[in-house]
């Protein structure tokens, strides 16, 4: 896996390429965290259109973001979910409690 | 590893012929399995020694017989705690405790068993259109 | 978890078609060029990443086409020196130097390239059966 | 890998079971070399009977445990040998340099 980020004014945009396993999932747990609890940015947008794969241990730190993100009354937004992604978020049940909006545009929107 | 560990078995599936959807599910679940072994039953070292096994095996189904992919995995780990092993009730949102729900959702025999001093675990998924793909 | 890699690969050999002493082959050379990858791409890291592709593909073979298995090992390690790469004579009797000897003697198709940053190494194996065994 | 030691008058025997790789080799040639160079046991005994799997790093231990014989003029004798294990010392030349035997009767003879 491998994090790439851009800065917009009070959003940050995480282009996430990859596999998010056990090897790779703590790193972004670290990025999420690091971005509402320390930085309190306002917005994080997890571009996940190049990530083939992901596991439970991924979920979680998705849900550990989303958790940190509502601490701190931030917004939490993911988009470009492949077949793969959707499917697996789609059995932790999990779907309806992100935010999930088809593309970049949709998600930057104000 | 684990990346090496699910392409190959990614590939496997779809050799014996298991639709993409049905793939994915395999190789979720035996990435999950390996990931609670190597977390919960060797305590995060991950050099310790897992066996492996996958074979193609011949299952009543449906009231007659079909194929399925067998897979057992066998770790010499902490003692899985039974009462643990139920996985959680999923209408409470935190991270964690997914990863038992995974395996149940994705295969359709999953057995734990202790023996020997080995934990062991077997996955079957039954293949539901009979033979091969080619070319895939 | 290399041997849960060994495992799954020798099944989707088996699965694919190749006789028993090509299986071993296939697993040996995969092995070997793991263990490469970890040891002299990695200097001993065993948790940095490595991609693995394993396809069917279709090869021209003796004047008429053929089924092949194609393997694609990726690591973002040191760049190979390739005066090193050619192995070693084997009459010198020393432990080491065996692991591309191996390699070569166990495929059809060696490749080593370094492309992006990355280190790519391309091995083919040519399916003399065609179609999958059944049963296996 | 799991190795198993039994001791007779000036012989050691290591019963071998498992699969010798990258992972495993390191112990088997720390086995040996203190058999030899330590103890500096007349004869050692490799029952490779319950071994499925060898790669080059386990021949570089025998290979290893060989040199450490030589250099304190003890015997190094492997048996037990299935196909797979065969095929892999046939492939490394290097069945003719050690010294192998069908059975344990044999390679414990005096
Ligand atoms: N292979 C295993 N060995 C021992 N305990 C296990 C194993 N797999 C799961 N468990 C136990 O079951 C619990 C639930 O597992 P799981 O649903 O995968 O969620 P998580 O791993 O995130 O806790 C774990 O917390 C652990 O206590
Ligand atoms: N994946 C690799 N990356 C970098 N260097 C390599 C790689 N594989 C092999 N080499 C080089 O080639 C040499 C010969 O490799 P090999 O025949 O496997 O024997 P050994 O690994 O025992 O030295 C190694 O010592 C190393 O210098």
């Amino acid at each position: 896996m491998q994090i790439a980020a851009r800065h917009l004014d009070k959003i940050t945009i995480f282009d996430i390429s990859g596999d998010i396993d056990l090897a790779t999932s703590p790193q972004l747990r670290k990025a999420l965290l690091r971005e509402f609890r320390e930085l309190k940015v306002p917005r994080v947008v997890l571009n996940l259109g190049a990530v083939r794969y992901m596991d439970s241990s991924g979920v979680a730190s998705l849900v550990e973001g989303l958790k940190a993100s509502r601490d701190v009354g931030s917004r939490f937004i993911l988009f470009g979910l492949n077949r793969t992604i959707r499917e697996v978020l789609q059995l932790s049940k999990l779907v309806r409690i992100f935010e999930i909006y088809d593309n970049e545009e949709q998600s930057v929107a104000p | 590893m684990l990346c090496v560990v699910r392409n190959a078995l990614g590939q496997l599936a779809a050799t014996l012929g298991f639709s993409e959807p049905e793939c994915h599910a395999v190789v979720l679940a035996v990435d999950e399995a390996l990931t609670n072994i190597i977390r919960h039953a060797y305590l995060g070292d991950e050099e310790r020694p897992i066996e492996a096994s996958f074979r193609r095996i011949h299952v009543p189904h449906d009231g007659q017989g079909g194929d399925a992919l067998e897979i057992v995995l066998e770790d010499r780990g902490v003692t899985a705690n039974p009462k643990k092993m139920c996985g959680r009730k999923l209408e409470d949102v935190r991270p964690g405790g997914l990863g038992l729900h995974f395996i149940r959702e994705s295969m359709d025999t999953v057995e734990f068993s202790r023996r020997n001093g080995r934990n062991q675990l077997r996955l079957v998924k039954i293949l539901h259109v009979q033979g091969p793909r080619k070319g895939s």
